[in-house]
């Protein structure tokens, strides 16, 4: 193989690129791929199977391809699984082959293939399980180093990615002669089109290809469509960009190769994966050349014809000498038309009879071998019951054409049989609102070609209701296509069927012999088609070889599903938008900048980030900072930004009887300038929420919910008032964000408000009202969660950064300061209050000791539910307390808790802890629990088991309240 | 004929053509004993056990299309015991055990890989959730270690441990978790049910359910009537549908859940990871392809193919947590349809039509549990009760509410 | 998929939230044990044309669709009044 | 007596410099959110001259009346007629929302690309609803090539990084 000297219309031969193969240095062409620079420099050997380690060469011409998949190194590491024939050449380009050692050319796993008559079709299912404990320690880490292709380097740094959307009325989907006359009638008539193509330059098989169109060259009258396309401002045309998936609704999945490929990319994306949506869509992409089963049909320098017809015209890439074998008049004509272009041909093969008018010879007959260790050397066919073998350094097949209808299977629809072309074509509207036209409909003609994409984009117009323009169809003189399936060669040897899975006839059969017979149960026993080329090239004769085995017919057989996507699509693209900080979107309090400038670690609370605690250089752990400011609420005054839990306005006349259907308490009965604790309910009886609701006026609440389920209650409030009540005169709305909300809690809660406002308001426990702050209007509420007399005020959130600085400088005055979420957790389990680490999902009112709180007078969402015998009695896990028997004794949340005299085994299981802290007020751990009948078996000792973290300690139940029972602090 | 190297060795040396099929082909009968409605793992294991532990072979499994189409063929074999609710722990911890053997059992190689699995975790209130379930898991007599998050780095490297939007805590570390090659589990059921006489029909779409004066006579199908005394419901997908045939409305919504594998790539990923808070769960195959999924699409479906906002977010939530997959290229697709219930659990149990039993609502945490529901529901149809270790699956919890609700979503099928 | 919102006409899919079955639109009478736990468990779940709940999250707006969960085809959509 | 300073939770972002349009942030706004009770939207109307139908936007004298959700309109402005409150909720949402503006002949096309509902039909003045990335977004369309798009106070700084 070497490079034409003259030819080429892919390449810019001004410009020659310097790049290397494992560690060669070699010399291609601006234009070149990979695999046509390689070719062009007699590299034939590129890659091993992934199997039998065969030695592989380039098969194809484009994203396809099953064999030469190499490592293209950049910046110092590497990108596994690269197809060559889509690696757009550029300057400084390092590739090596993969799944190979210690070369591509000396492979030690070579010897699998000395192997293959035991490695055969599923010989892992009936072996290496003895002795048992081998399979983890020896047989599977062997296959699994055997198997597999490139190598993943553990890297996290990589070039960005990039995700869009966009819409348009029509999307042509290939760029062929079907999908440029498609987009050119959609195009003049005003439509939004997208024409996308995979390769890098529009034209399809128009730029390989020696036909007419109009008097001209394809290739010249592609360009003059494509001229006309990029001038319309409705038009955007997409090279280098492959639809890999239908999806429903007119949506397609669609991957743009932006930076990928090229030498300096810079800062653009390597991709944009795209969402499409498209009114319309026009599938042109073409068929796929397929292969012929003939023993040793792997070797370096077999390949599919249509390849090299494209290398030839494209790149410039010499073959050698040709040896051609197909089964199809397509064939026979693109050899004759290569041979009258200069190329070597030397011989045609064909199991049909041919007439000898060709200017090579011509044999009616078979391939049954060929032979080369790293390279094709020679074809051995089979002709009038002679063998004779001919010299050549490439046998290009031709099996016929498959319509690439993959992305028209993509909503489960399957194709039908075409027998005229031996091939599956789709049928109507197997995609909703799509058209296949052109030869991915089994219209090979290139005038058949133009005509449905004219046809289609005018039935497309329609539907969008526009009239389309009279598109002249240009003229063609259209070469007939006639086949007689080959699908095997009948003759001694392995004949490959899927070359990327190393898949031969003889698994195919072997699997049909041991009763994998449906096409399904032969692939998964053969994995015929998994492979990274999912079978394009091998399906249909796979399909063909088992209807031969199990003598039925293949449409009788069965067809194949294609499942999205149609060529493989990076994670990194698809998941643009994840790597980083950026899987989920960040919210800040008014009160971070000034947090962070303290050094309080921040945590996740919801999308929310909240201060863990506070540390002073004095701290000499967390827990000492814990301690200090849990102390700052029971002992002095403690503030703390609660501005995350969420806050629902409700106004209106029917405001309070829709609160008493959501909560289970009564909220009508609440006066104006009063508080509630609520509590409300799943449908199904169980806990959701808690929070307060306050009563500003008559037809005017505030309720809030806590931080994690803000979304949620928002949804189910929502809903309720949607299903239930929509004619009550209520609103709903969120005013999370307006407001900016701190708690300040502690027996000198009411001298910091004095300070702050002057006059602190004569407010009673659960009371609230309006204040205003030097001319801003905030809410004053005393409410409590941390058991102190406490108040929580509010302010428009552009005032929240400065009121929490002042707030913090006056607490700090007083002697206490700001607090964390640390002890924010300890200042609730002192008091029994419960959080989502106790309404796990699971648990009742009943559970929580909260039964009182659900009205016996009104129905309410989740009470008919709640009433379910198996969720109240003796055998419901119940919110209890928990001290050590031994005050300093660690206790931990998550561990389980046992009779004292039994084992830590399931069946005695008591309950479990849900969370724990230290309480420097009372100098003990506290846990709060969910125990069987908790709730009556105060004073009685369980033993705690941890045994994840090896603790083992004797607990006593107790009342949830640790602190001051009576509520008398916050309250007086 | 025995698996072993040396029939394998035999075989290769007479060009692999003596091998027989795995299962025979037979015609259906007029009438057997039992039937299974359901060649998917859950109805080839109750065949199996039936036949192996209570010695009743007459009995046929009617499959619509081929053995083992459903979710077997379609899951990401992720083999594990790690719940900690009562009533989940102790069945799980069944099916482990019978997955320790199984390959021994059935004389089949179902690659078997207790590779272990590691859940991570990312914030202090999650380690609690994973302490209460690892500490449940010692307690049902399984493994559990608590990691922390140096401990983590050590096992896995290749987490992003420094710009992850939820930062990894630690993990909890199920060594005998793992996976498993899932055609395998169904086809050595099939064959060693088939091998104790059990006739296993493919191509046999059961098109009625005939039940007399509130018993089960039988069935209607595209082979004919067959009439038999117990009729079991094991069409894990398709169960509403088929239980319809029999008048029963049924706890269960059936959702899509998608899969992705990659292209093969040399070992990279020894274990199991699972991350809750991006709902993402990989594997690398033996092949080499990392098998990977996420959370449900969310809405009801038949359609076994899913849409591209639920690939978004499994493939995001990749990113942030193992960036390195990100080079790493998505091959191929699927969905799979689950029986979705209201507590996220299944039900394995009698039905109000006598002789007429259900094995359904797996959720998508069907695989693990084959051995044990297999085993389970051959237990219940042939003596009637059910086994102990799946006393709690039963039809009428949702109406006492006695549930099992391990995620605490409550009664939203979607939402387990 | 798209799905049409009675308020902002058709709109991807990750817009929207999932409920369940339009079951849910009637709640049965508070004493009706077994017509609860029909309402909140037990599902016809059609291999078919189905009419289910979605919250399209931007505008608030719950909506009942009707649509094929074989074929994945939106028939319509409307408000939950309208379904009611 | 305590004075309170305000701060902006958007002046202080960096803004990316854009091709073919400028991204820039916008002042402060009195916003009201006005939801009306059922049966009420014509008194409404009446009362305040106009009340926009989904997706719309109605100018009146000082105030712009935006479509925000369902039931819901957003009032951009400080004149508002008295007497409203029978008719509807009302609530500040002033300081709930940060507003950019994107300006210039390529600000449909990058917005278009970052939103998923077609932009190229969104009526010029109008509103939508809708997400980018997961964050809530209201997005304003005061002409063909001048759009808004506020996003919750709390998620500025994600909203810019997506922008």
């Amino acid at each position: 193989m070497k490079r034409r000297d003259t030819g080429g219309s892919a390449l810019n031969r001004a410009r020659k690129l310097g790049f290397s193969f494992d560690g060669r240095a070699l010399t291609g062409i601006e234009g070149d791929t990979l695999a046509s620079s390689l070719l062009a420099n007699g590299a034939r050997l590129v890659g091993r199977s992934f199997k039998y380690h065969r030695p592989r060469g380039v098969m194809t011409a484009g994203s396809e391809e099953p064999n030469a998949m190499v490592e293209v190194l950049r910046d110092g590491s590497f990108h596994p699984n690269i197809r060559a024939t889509m690696q757009e050449l550029h300057q400084g380009l390092e590739a090596r082959a993969q799944n190979c050692w210690p070369s591509v050319r000396r492979d030690v796993m070579a010897v699998n293939d000395l192997l293959s008559p035991f490695l055969g079709a599923g010989f892992y299912y009936k072996t290496f399980m003895w002795p048992r404990t081998f399979w983890e320690g020896l047989y599977e880490p062997l296959i699994r180093r055997a198997a597999g292709l490139g190598r993943l380097p553990q890297s996290h740094q990589d070039a960005p990615h990039e995700k869009a959307f966009a819409f348009c009325d029509l999307l042509v989907i290939g760029s062929g002669p079907a999908g440029l006359m498609a987009a050119l009638a959609a195009a003049r008539a005003g439509a939004d089109v997208i024409l996308a193509e995979e390769d890098r330059q529009m034209g399809g098989r128009l730029l390989c290809d020696a036909g007419q169109i109009d008097g001209m060259p394809g290739g010249t009258w592609a360009a003059g469509v494509l001229a006309e396309l990029t001038d319309l401002p409705n038009v955007r045309l997409m090279p280098r960009t492959s639809v890999f998936g239908a999806y429903d609704g007119g949506v397609y999945g669609v991957m743009e190769r932006v930076g990928l490929h090229m030498a300096a990319p810079g800062r653009t994306p390597r991709e944009c994966y795209w969402r499409i949506t498209a009114k319309r869509a026009i599938l042109a992409t073409g068929a796929l050349e397929r292969p012929i089963a003939h023993p040793d049909n792997d070797r370096p320098g077999v390949m599919m014809l249509g390849a090299v017809a494209s290398y030839w015209h494209r790149f410039a890439v010499d073959p050698g000498r040709v040896v051609v074998f197909g089964n199809n008049d397509h064939a026979l004509a693109t050899a004759k038309a290569l041979a009258a272009d200069g190329m070597d041909i030397r011989a045609y093969i064909d199991p049909r009879e041919i007439a000898a008018d060709a200017p090579f010879k011509t044999y009616q007959g078979e391939v049954i071998g060929t032979r080369g260790r790293h390279g094709l050397h020679s074809v051995t066919l089979r002709h009038q019951g002679r063998e004779t073998r001919l010299e050549a350094d490439t046998l290009a097949l031709s099996g016929g054409w498959n319509p690439s209808l993959h992305l028209a299977c993509h909503m489960n629809g399957r194709p039908v049989w075409d027998a005229g072309i031996a091939a599956f074509v789709p049928r109507p509207d197997m995609v909703p609102g799509m058209a296949v036209v052109g030869a991915a409909a089994g219209q090979f003609s290139t005038h058949a070609a133009l005509m449905t994409g004219a046809q289609a984009a005018r039935a497309a117009l329609a539907d969008l209701g526009r009239s389309a323009p009279d598109t002249p169809l240009p003229q063609v003189e259209d070469a007939p296509y006639a086949l007689t399936p080959l699908w095997q060669v009948q003759a001694k040897g392995r004949a490959w069927l899927d070359f990327a899975n190393d898949v031969t006839t003889k698994d195919v059969a072997q699997a049909a012999r041991e009763g994998f017979a449906s096409v399904e149960h032969m692939k998964r026993y053969t994995t015929q088609g998994m492979a990274p080329d999912q079978g394009k090239s091998s399906n249909m004769g796979a399909l063909a070889v088992l209807a031969d085995a199990t003598g039925g017919t293949i449409a009788g057989t069965g067809t194949t599903t294609f499942r999205p996507p149609f060529v493989p699509v990076s994670i990194a693209a698809l998941g643009a938008g994840g790597y980083g900080a950026s899987f989920a979107p960040q919210r800040f309090t008014t009160s971070h900048a000034q947090t962070r400038r303290m050094g309080a670690p921040m945590i996740e609370a919801g999308l929310w980030y909240r201060p863990s605690y506070f540390p002073q250089a004095t701290d000499r752990d967390w827990r000492c900072a814990c301690n200090r400011e849990t102390l700052y609420v029971r002992h002095a005054v403690g503030v703390c930004d609660v501005s995350t839990l969420g806050k629902i306005d409700v106004q209106g006349p029917d405001a309070a009887r829709f609160l008493d259907f959501v909560y289970t308490n009564t909220m009508s009965s609440l006066k104006p300038g009063r508080v509630r604790y609520g509590l409300m309910l799943r449908e199904d009886g169980h806990v959701m929420d808690d929070g307060t609701c306050a009563r500003l006026a008559d037809q005017h609440f505030l309720i809030t919910t806590t931080t994690a389920a803000a979304g949620e209650v928002m949804r189910h409030l929502d809903f309720v008032q949607q299903a239930y009540c929509a004619d009550w005169a209520f609103r709903l709305i969120s005013v999370t964000e307006a407001w900016a909300q701190f708690a300040i809690a502690g027996p000198l809660a009411d001298a910091l408000l004095g300070h702050l406002l002057g006059d602190v308001p004569d407010l009673p426990f659960l009371g609230c009202t309006p204040v205003t702050l030097g001319g801003v209007e905030g809410r004053l509420f005393r409410i409590s969660f941390s058991g102190e007399r406490g108040y929580e005020l509010a302010v428009p959130a552009r005032y929240g950064a400065d009121l929490f600085r002042q707030l913090v400088a006056l607490a700090e005055g007083l002697g206490g300061g700001a607090y964390g979420m640390e002890a924010l957790n300890v200042l609730r389990i002192e008091k029994g209050f419960v959080t989502h680490a106790e309404i796990d999902g699971r648990v009742t009112a009943f559970d929580l000791g909260l039964q009182g709180m659900v009205s016996a007078k009104k129905d309410c969402i989740g009470k008919a539910a709640s009433q379910r015998p198996g969720l109240t009695g003796a055998a419901r896990l119940q919110l209890v307390g928990l001290r050590p028997v031994d005050r300093q004794s660690e206790i931990t949340a998550g561990a389980h808790l046992y009779p004292c005299d039994k084992p830590a085994k399931a069946t005695y299981g008591q309950g479990h802890v849900t969370s724990v802290s230290y309480s420097p007020t009372l100098q003990s751990w506290l846990g709060l629990a969910l125990v069987e009948n908790g709730r009556a078996r105060h004073g009685e000792t369980l033993r705690l088991d941890d045994g994840l973290r090896g603790l083992r300690t004797d607990v006593e139940i107790c009342n949830p309240v640790f602190l001051d029972p009576d509520g008398g602090r916050m309250r007086d | 004929m025995r698996f072993n190297a040396l029939s394998v060795l035999r075989q290769g040396l007479a060009g692999n053509t003596g091998w027989r099929p795995h299962w025979r082909k037979p015609d259906p009968k007029p009438e057997y004993e039992m039937l299974i409605i359901g060649g998917g793992g859950h109805g080839l294991a109750t065949a199996y056990y039936l036949a192996k532990n209570h010695g009743l072979t007459n009995i046929a499994v009617l499959e619509k299309g081929y053995l083992g189409g459903g979710s077997i063929g379609r899951n990401t074999t992720i083999v594990r015991a790690n719940y900690f609710l009562p009533g989940n722990s102790e069945f799980y911890s069944h099916s482990l055990k019978l997955w320790e053997g199984l390959e021994a059992d059935l004389n089949y190689n179902v690659m078997h890989s207790q590779r272990g699995l590691i859940n991570i975790f990312h914030s202090d209130g999650q380690r609690d959730a994973a302490a209460r379930r690892g500490n449940a898991m010692l307690a049902q007599g399984d493994d559990a270690i608590l990691l922390g998050r140096e401990e983590v780095r050590e096992i896995l490297p290749y987490l992003d441990y420094d710009q992850a939007r939820f930062p990894i805590y630690g993990g909890l570390y199920h060594k005998r978790g793992g996976t498993a090659r899932h055609d395998a589990v169904a086809w050595g059921y099939a064959r060693g049910a088939d091998q104790r006489g059990v006739d296993l029909i493919e191509n046999c779409e059961v098109t009625g359910i005939s039940v007399d004066a509130g018993r089960v006579t039988g069935v209607t199908t595209t082979r004919g009537q067959i009439k038999a005394r117990k009729v079991g419901i094991v069409t894990a997908g398709r169960t509403s549908q088929v239980a319809a045939m029999a008048g029963l409305r049924l706890p269960i919504e059936s959702h899509i859940l998608q899969a992705f594998v990659t292209e093969g790539l040399k070992p990279c990923l020894d274990h199991v990871v699972t991350f809750g808070m991006g709902h993402f769960y990989i594997s690398q195959s033996d092949k080499g392809g990392l098998v990977f999924g996420g959370d449900l699409d969310f809405y009801a479906s038949y359609a076994a193919r899913g849409n591209l906002p639920g690939v978004e977010q499994v493939m995001e939530a990749g990113m942030t947590l193992m960036p390195m997959i990100g080079r790493a290229k998505m091959l191929r697709s699927w969905g799979g349809i689950m029986d979705m219930t209201p507590d996220g659990s299944p039900i394995i149990d009698r039905t109000p039509i006598d002789g007429l039993y259900l094995d359904a609502g797996w959720c998508y945490g069907g695989f693990k549990a084959v051995p044990a529901s297999g085993w389970c529901m051959a237990h219940l149809m042939a003596t009637d009760q059910p086994h102990p270790v799946a006393r709690r699956f039963r039809l009428d919890r949702f109406a006492t509410g006695d549930l099992l609700d391990e995620e605490g979503t409550g009664s939203q099928h979607n939402l387990h | 998929m798209r799905l049409p919102c009675p308020c902002c006409g058709w709109r991807d899919l990750r817009e929207f939230t999932y409920k369940g079955a339009a079951d849910m639109l009637h709640r049965p009478a508070l004493d009706d044990a077994s017509g609860w736990d029909d309402h909140l468990h037990n599902r016809t779940n059609p291999a078919g044309e189905t009419r289910d709940l979605w919250y399209h999250d931007p505008c608030g707006t719950w909506v009942c669709v009707t649509r094929d969960t074989v074929s994945h085809a939106v028939i319509s959509g409307a408000t939950l009044g309208e379904a009611r | 007596m305590i004075r309170l300073k305000e701060t902006s939770a958007i002046a202080q972002l960096r803004l990316p410099t854009l091709a073919d349009c400028t991204l820039r942030v916008l002042p402060p706004v009195r916003i009201t959110s006005i939801a009306p009770y059922p049966g009420q939207v014509e008194a409404l109307r009446a009362r305040l001259g106009g009340f926009p139908a989904p997706g719309g936007v109605v100018t009146l004298q000082g105030t712009d009346l935006v479509w925000a959700g369902r039931d819901l309109a957003f009032a951009f402005g400080d004149d508002l007629p008295d007497g409203l409150a029978a008719h509807c909720s009302m609530s500040d949402q002033s300081d709930g929302w940060c507003g950019f503006a994107l300006q210039g002949a390529g600000a449909q096309a990058l917005l278009a690309r970052r939103l998923p509902f077609d932009l190229r039909k969104m009526a010029s003045p109008g509103s939508a609803r809708s997400v980018m990335d997961h964050l809530p977004v209201l997005v304003l369309r005061r002409a063909s090539d001048r759009f808004e798009i506020w996003v919750w106070r709390s998620m500025v700084q994600s909203a810019l990084a997506h922008i």
